[in-house]
């Protein structure tokens, strides 16, 4: 599936949920099937700044593929970081650096995507998107 | 209660809808909401008087210099301080301390002497400190807290010497709610040093009444977006003989007498202190809030703080898996941290939210408490005068069924 | 003129009556008026939207944090800066210039280092200078002003050196309207010196297209209340890079990193320098402001500006007796300091006051620059886009008429 | 006259004025009516600080009774430096320190006798109060 697939995949399901505490227990409950973090990477140069609780961002190259490992001390930070890692693995560097999608638009998911968290899901996006440039150099 | 049961008609923000719910704001740590009154004194400045203050000699810029210097007299009356130049209007409490650690320690402090401050300080009364302690090779010296969140009074003692120049202490902890015996620890400073007392008054000037020759400190910091005024304006006031022997730390229009290219002589208190344009509408803004509790009278906010506080105790401290962080003294302020153990507090802040519950989720700025405590951040809940008990049982029953949720 | 001929209507302080005429507000030197949009826009913060910055994770935090970060991008785009980061938030261009002042004499210079200003700069632009210079014996040199009231460019260049580590000139004068070539300027301090260049834009940027990038400087500082805003709020633009190298001068909350009892480490640039609470509700009024700004165009505030100035010229400086301190260049700003002889300024501006005109008299904070010219005091006019022809003929006949009388 | 008296005398005489600018006229013609202060006594520590122009007050004792001269660089505050001297000159030092007529109340001058001016009129009746005060002490 290419980023736009997945997006709107989310996007259809995220759509169900009436409220956004709804959409809050959906994504608690992707942090909470997402334990394949292994605790020893917790590591500060994994860490993605600026987020207000601890987030993780592991990447990995397979088949000239990129794919992403996550965690979070916090589960709502984690079910998002989840999401997004999820969206971006599995593609191409080229695809992730060419991306446009904004996420804030995409998603209403209330205070937690909202442009003002200084840093937060912006800076998830902003490490992945790194990573894939970094890659491609 | 009766003053406070139709108090949140005078403040429009209440007629917000949130998520749905009414809106539940326990966040007046961090900002105060603000009344029509404030809201429509500075819109009046702005459309019908506006001009710069001091230097015109025309209508308008008299009358609005009138009201502003006119603020500078309801604040003397509001601290009972003996005279109205001994107010100097800064942008906030954390301009405030700046000022005050950059003047005293270039003015009255010299290498080896020391500054007292507490472990529960907030950062804009650690930092400033910090920064003129490497300058001019000060050193720092934290008072303990004891397990009951109060001052360690005896640590003050034993770090009190003829070195001390400065103590600088929190009037009510943004955390805890703690109020320190002020009186007491004037006492102290006084009988163990020659050192100045500093009060940051951030929390406790909006929630109490403060008399400044009664408390018989030197200086009084604080901010009036926390009091009901606007942003973009706080307040010094120091002692007259204190404030004519401290030089100015900020240089501009209006703090001088003369100007040459090689050097400047300064305007007399307050002026000198208040370089460049003030924050003028923000002022007068501020002098309609110290109205707006004139009116409903300190110890009437005093007693339906207590009340509040008392409540918060009784459903707060019982609600099952949750750590309260909040001062176990008789008297304290209207402010409870947090933290449930496995339960981050962003999460729990984020899912309050969706209740139209507004709590602050973080360290608020006391980073090394947390830190002694040994957690990372906790949610905190700060009553004010236009919430009530109806306001404590929401936010108690929105942390139960959150917690569920993030368990 | 055909966009500026409605527009007083945007401002309701023009429905104000003085003495029995009606305003003819000629101070927009000292602060502007300000439009129903910003102050508006101000209102509705404060009424249903108001929570403190940044560390909220509530909706109204967020919508008050997304608001107030948003103005950095209006900002961005004002300026054609690089970068939205660049972008600092202060009470005022006088607190702009302490920090530069302080944090560049801290961090990029020594003992003998130069420092270059002009003959006609306002005390915001000398007296932090003088400031630092004492602390850390660092020399002031100030290029002269030429006849015409334009710079001496080749006395800034011979005064150029290796020493040189900052240039701070107006960008335009607050007294004569002088414009003074940037570029040529920037040009000389490039060659001539490793020098940074500041532009104090407290005049210039309200009344002209700035582009930081085009003109090549290294830092530009204005304020808010004189381009439409409110008071309390002033901007530093600065090269990224640079702003990365500096330290901050003022200590408190959300400047930090991580805050131990024995040192702190800073967050990133912008707010590492915007310690404590900064005046969220103004830097959006200021939004509000570029917007009003931007829906004019500033090509055609400098159109407006350039008319009024023409103008002015023909009719003011004709008035019998009457002298006038006004750049002699083709392209200056419409701003007349004016005096009379045997006429004392103060009386000049009471008696037009009467007539409904506001204008200032004194020295506008540039003293140095007064007595240099062998005068006390000035009274001075300056239009801004409110202002019309009317206006300018207003004041002529009311000077007449006063002069008359005074005389 | 007593001080009393003859703050109401000269309110009767701005009164009949019907607007600032004809009470200022009247102000200037006392400003130029009053030629009597020698220019050598133009010294700094006669001056009045804090006017917007130069204001000098010159207080003399004569017959246990004070009386003051008065100049100014600028003809309104020479004007009202000299109604405000003649108000309290040929007065008793007790007298006008115990004097609480409050000239910002009883006159209305407009701009220049608003609460508002940093110091100016103030500074002048400051000025008279502390030669009194002097004088008893
Ligand atoms: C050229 C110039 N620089 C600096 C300032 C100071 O601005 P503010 O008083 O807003 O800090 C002014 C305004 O008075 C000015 O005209
Ligand atoms: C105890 C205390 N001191 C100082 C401050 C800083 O105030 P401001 O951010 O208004 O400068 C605060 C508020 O955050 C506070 O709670």
């Amino acid at each position: 599936m290419s980023i736009r697939e997945k997006v709107d995949e989310y996007k259809k399901i995220l759509d169900i949920f009436p409220n956004d505490q709804e959409k809050y227990q959906y994504l608690i409950e992707k942090a909470k099937e997402n334990n394949s973090f292994p605790p020893e990477l917790r590591l500060d140069n994994f860490k993605v700044n600026g987020c207000q609780s601890q987030v993780w961002l592991v990447p990995e190259e397979k088949n000239e593929k990129l794919f992403f490992n996550s965690d979070s001390d916090a589960l709502i930070s984690k079910g998002l970081v989840t999401l997004i890692a999820s969206i971006y693995s599995d593609e191409k560097a080229e695809d992730i650096v060419t991306s446009e999608i904004d996420l804030m638009e995409e998603f209403e998911l209330g205070v937690i995507l909202s442009p003002a968290r200084r840093n937060g899901a912006y800076s998830m996006l902003k490490t992945i998107k790194e990573y894939a440039k970094n890659l491609i150099a | 209660m009766s003053k406070f049961s139709e108090i949140k008609k005078d403040f429009p923000i209440f007629e917000r809808n949130i998520n749905g719910n009414k809106l539940t704001y326990l966040d007046s740590g961090a900002t105060s909401q603000k009344p029509n009154s404030v809201i429509d004194k500075m819109n009046d400045i702005y459309k019908f008087n506006n001009a710069n203050v001091h230097r015109g000699t025309y209508v308008l810029s008299s009358e609005t210099t009138q009201e502003y210097e006119s603020v500078r007299n309801k604040l003397q009356s509001f601290l009972n301080a003996s005279d109205s130049d001994e107010i100097i209007f800064t942008k906030g409490t954390t301009e405030a301390l700046n000022f005050l650690a950059n003047s005293i320690a270039n003015k009255l402090m010299g290498e080896g002497d020391e500054i007292i401050l507490s472990e529960i300080e907030h950062h804009a009364n650690i930092i400033p400190w910090q920064m003129v302690a490497e300058k001019y090779k000060l050193n720092i010296n934290y008072v303990k807290v004891n397990d009951d969140f109060s001052l360690d009074l005896d640590d003050l003692s034993s770090k009190l010497s003829s070195k001390t120049k400065v103590v600088s202490i929190v009037g009510e902890s943004n955390l805890s709610g703690m109020l320190p015996d002020i009186k007491e620890i004037n006492n102290l400073v006084r009988s163990n040093s020659d050192s100045l007392l500093i009060i940051d008054g951030a929390q406790l000037v909006p929630h109490r009444k403060v008399d400044v020759q009664d408390l018989g400190i030197d200086f009084l910091v604080f901010s009036g977006h926390k009091m009901l005024g606007p942003t973009g304006i706080g307040v010094v006031w120091g002692k007259k003989e204190l404030l004519n022997s401290l030089d100015p730390v900020y240089g501009g229009g209006d703090m001088i007498e003369e100007v040459h290219y090689d050097k400047a002589t300064w305007a007399p208190v307050p002026h000198k202190f208040e370089a460049g344009t003030p924050p003028y509408v923000e002022a007068i803004g501020l002098g309609a809030a110290v109205d707006y509790l004139g009116n409903l009278g300190m110890s009437e906010v005093e007693k339906h703080s207590d009340e509040l506080r008392e409540y918060g105790r009784k459903v707060l401290l019982d609600i099952d898996g949750v750590n309260v962080i909040h001062s176990e003294q008789d008297i304290a302020g209207c402010t409870f941290g947090m933290y449930v153990d496995g339960v981050h507090a962003t999460d729990l802040s984020v899912m309050l939210d969706t209740h139209g519950v507004a709590v602050r989720a973080g360290h608020h700025c006391v980073q090394p408490f947390h830190r002694k405590l040994g957690i990372d951040a906790t949610i905190r809940s700060t009553a004010y005068i236009y919430n009530d008990k109806e306001d404590i049982d929401t936010l108690k029953s929105a942390i139960i069924s959150s917690v569920e949720m993030l368990r």
